[in-house]
């Protein structure tokens, strides 16, 4: 009944629109750059992440300060935040009434209604997904399995690449691919920063008061494609990891 | 030679130390406690996997207490192996070997040796997830041999082996030892590998090194009633004053050999018994009541109960049977007044 | 400088609005009851996610059936999904032209533009936060204490009331927490399903695109006060979960 | 009574059976075999925890193959004890009770007696994380045998314990068993805790019961190679014709006994070993290359080679040091017939 609850309202809208609106909704411009932008953007943000998401998480995997779980709870705020605030909190720090959106223009930097903005946004939502799954893999990798590797000669650098790397590296494509797909979703925060460019699910959003359900309705069938391909991705290279289990 | 002087540290439920510990080169240390007892932080604290709270670890004269564990030569067996899973047996074996300084030809034929000896050669190819326990345990063993370490720290490794094969892994830790010019500090809670294993042992107990000495003096001569029970003296009585003797359970003993207030210990082995008064000359002899008599592999447990103490004794079962003891019934027991020691 | 990255906007937004723009604000017959009902909603929404995901999550990780993963996959969906998707495709089920909304509407039940329909979509992406969190619950109780107590005498039902709900409370409440936080935080999928009656986040989307950055921020700031009360709920209920790794 | 019939599993990786299984009201049986053999599979089908692929189970003449578990009456002790957390010590202890159809006075008194045969009452407030291994058994002990079960079963319950609390445990098993009117049924890989404590063993390897009987009859005439090493016969050798007799290490044994392609199986510690040709009469001497000697606890264990047989020998260490003996020289070993055991 939950598993019905879920797939019924999905399979209903990706059954309503006939294939001549799906062909000719993708034959439109504006919606095959939106869904560009979107895909960019979101493996941009989930890129970010990425790069300093790791060490983060390896931190917060090995050691044990007071105050760890403040920092975990930290970490976990974006996921808690309502999306228009998320967007506005972001656009507060970018003014130009305040030094750091001051200083970002400066250097050229501007938020409001750019790609930079979109991504910025997009890395906020999608961070939390790629350092929580990153942690638990680097939690799964016993600590004693690097501290032989030290004793053998191993430096610290040497030990993360070719003992942990390589016992995580499922955990981390996977938490690449989840915050992509995070970031993905995300609309609340994005319709604030920066209604242009238009990403998927503002476009969307802009058929949907513009024109009605129906003509919203084929973009929504196309986004939820995609994201089912994302999807899947992630669970042929996380299923090892459940296997285990 | 390992050096570790006042060796401390600090955890919310446990204090160990200070320890003072010093093994000569070449030599087989091990380091008996039961569970929880603070042995596996030593080792981890020479190997420089845990940072002690205070106190310095010298190795080879040389001050290593803030040298990464990369630089210390030392090689480190864990109880649950802690094989690379990612990694065939070989890859395993041979992780440490890019960081050498010497790869000379000799270290290939030291290896080779190695995996010769204990009986990898066959497995080289196979992933560390398909061996059984013991084979486990000789791939971390080469692996860590592989480096050619000063030292070999072992961290109770046969107690995650089935019964049946630790014998042979005892056996090649031996033979490991009697050929390689490496230093052995293992730890275990069970003596009787280090009877089998060890020159010299350490008794450690709730975070302090209670006594320290060759296996036979630590086993023959425990310092106190903590390490006595723990090398299986299960036999302690505290003798009281009578008069101008000490006596426990009836026996009068030699008073210039213990003062009051101290105990004697006895092994289960060593005292035997009978029906009759017949015992060889100068056995101190004492009689009492025969408990109970329960029958373990091919031997017998007995207690018996003599005035108030309860001796627990071992023998053989067919010896036994002959004697036709019976339960409820009055037994002597005697016993080599060198098999009593005072602590 | 990650964690800078998640709190700087967060900080700056709180410090710019005045007492006073906040007190006004808070003053506002229609913010309150826009909290009200954001508040409302959420519960409801995590209430029906305790009520139906609690068996389907036990049954998750009790149980091993081949195609557990592609069930676990569709449990995951609404987290990956786009928000405007996940309320159109809702939409679309409750259409007149559609048996399952006609059935709705015969029985007075409308989605579009009611609470109904807030809660329904809130309950969406609730969902999988919840059924998640209890399933590691009820993962982290062995099944051998529920196997002893079955030899001991007690059926199923004693079993799981007198064992696994002692030892998973914590557990189910932060699910519970998790899945209102989530709901709480939602707005695209809302947007689209219910402009009217207005939950917190779109009256704050609505400000800001009828008054700009400074009349929404107010409003943002407020509901990020209450999102911080429930997330620290959250944690002190979960910490001594937490204490136990 | 316990009855199984022709029960079998299939696991992805293993399968177990058919077994058939019969044991006595009030027996101690007790089922040996190596890690892994599905020991505990039997243990969970007879508790209703596991669900056979096929075969049915009887208890006390009642078909239960499709009862559920809470209404068997079998208690069940995990090796882990798998104690209920969040319940002190009594209230563990106490779980079952309101289930139990007759709450009478009496069945307090039988609660109260097992409290206090197991010592556990000053522990009854505690929580059980507070509680040591051995308290922790004792614990999940009571737990079963507060509901009064017809049957007890126990996986491994000395393996997770400290080996000086083991022997503690075992005599309290013996005891319990010798006071209840309990059929106990216990897995378990250890030889010795079958010898002290069973009436009857089975020997299971790979999933398939190799023999039953009595202790003696298991461990003196093993029925196949597998059970001959599992009970601790370390030599095993397969004796070959010459002419018209059968010999093996270069002594003749009697044709009667065996015939060709069947094992001899002798244990370390039934061969006596000596510098000279003297032994008991009717003793079986052979003549060896000492090879190794290795001292472990108050033994010593010896490996001989005979014409190409090598023998292992466990001595007493005092005895051998007397005789003088030497690695690489000539050296007799002997044995009564009866120590021969042919499978």
């Amino acid at each position: 009944m939950v598993l019905l609850f879920i797939l019924l309202p999905l399979f209903e809208m990706v059954s309503q629109p006939s294939w001549n609106d799906l062909r000719e909704t993708i034959a439109d411009e504006e919606v095959r750059s939106a869904i560009f932008l979107s895909l960019t953007c979101s493996a941009s943000a989930a890129a970010i992440s990425f790069i300093f998401g790791t060490p983060m998480a390896y931190l917060l995997a090995r050691t044990d300060f007071t105050g760890k779980k403040v920092v975990e709870s930290m970490i976990d705020l974006p996921i808690m935040i309502p999306h228009p605030v998320i967007g506005i909190a972001i656009l507060s720090l970018s003014g130009r009434n305040h030094w750091l959106g001051q200083f970002f223009q400066d250097i050229g930097i501007q938020l409001l209604g750019t790609k930079t903005g979109i991504i910025t946004v997009l890395t906020f939502v999608a961070l939390p997904f790629y350092i929580n799954t990153a942690k638990a893999g680097f939690q799964a990798v016993p600590c004693r399995l690097e501290q032989v590797a030290r004793s053998l000669g191993a430096g610290q650098s040497a030990t993360f690449f070719r003992i942990t790397v390589p016992l995580t590296w499922r955990h981390m494509i996977t938490g690449f691919i989840m915050s992509m797909a995070r970031a993905i979703s995300e609309f609340g925060a994005v319709v604030i920063v920066a209604y242009h460019p238009m990403i998927a699910p503002v476009l969307m959003y802009e058929r949907f008061t513009a024109y009605g359900l129906k003509y919203s309705q084929p973009v929504a069938v196309w986004l939820i494609l995609i994201c089912l391909v994302l999807f899947l991705l992630l669970r042929v290279v996380s299923s090892p990891i459940g296997k285990k289990n | 030679m390992i050096r570790i002087n006042q060796l401390t540290y600090q955890f919310p439920n446990f204090t160990l130390g200070p320890i003072d510990l010093h093994i000569e080169q070449q030599e087989f240390f091990i380091l008996l406690g039961p569970t929880g007892s603070g042995k596996t932080v030593i080792l981890e604290s020479i190997a420089g996997l845990q940072k002690p709270h205070s106190g310095d670890i010298f190795l080879f004269g040389k001050d290593v207490t803030r040298v990464a564990p990369e630089n210390r030569q030392v090689g480190i067996v864990y109880q649950d192996q802690a094989l690379f899973p990612h990694l065939t047996v070989q890859e395993n074996i041979e992780f440490g070997l890019r960081y050498q300084k010497n790869k000379t030809k000799a270290s290939k034929a030291v290896l080779a040796g190695i995996i010769d000896t204990l009986g990898l050669a066959r497995h080289l190819k196979k992933s560390t997830t398909k061996l059984s326990g013991g084979e486990k345990q000789r791939v971390a063993l080469a692996r860590a041999l592989a480096i050619q370490p000063q030292v070999l720290l072992l961290d109770e490794p046969l107690s995650a082996i089935d019964p049946c094969f630790r014998s042979d892994i005892q056996r090649l830790l031996r033979q490991l030892h009697e050929t390689l010019p490496t230093t052995f500090l293992m730890v275990t809670h069970d003596f009787n590998e280090a009877f089998y294993l060890a020159d010299t042992v350490g008794v450690i107990s709730k975070g302090i090194l209670e006594q320290t000495g060759t296996v036979e003096e630590v086993f023959q001569r425990p310092k106190n009633k903590a390490v006595g029970e723990f090398v299986g003296m299960q036999n302690i009585f505290t003798p009281q004053r009578e008069g101008r003797s000490l006596y426990f359970a009836g026996l009068r003993i030699d008073a210039e050999k213990t003062s009051e207030g101290r105990n004697v210990g006895l092994r289960p082995e060593d005292i035997t018994v009978g029906t009759t008064h017949s015992f060889p000359d100068g056995f101190m002899v004492g009689r009492g009541i025969l408990q109970s008599m329960t029958l373990q592999g091919f031997g017998c447990e007995m207690t018996i109960d003599c005035e108030g103490s309860t001796f627990l004794v071992h023998g053989d079962k067919g010896n036994i049977r002959d004697k036709g003891l019976t339960i409820g019934e009055q037994i002597y027991l005697g016993f080599h007044p060198d098999a009593v020691h005072y602590f």
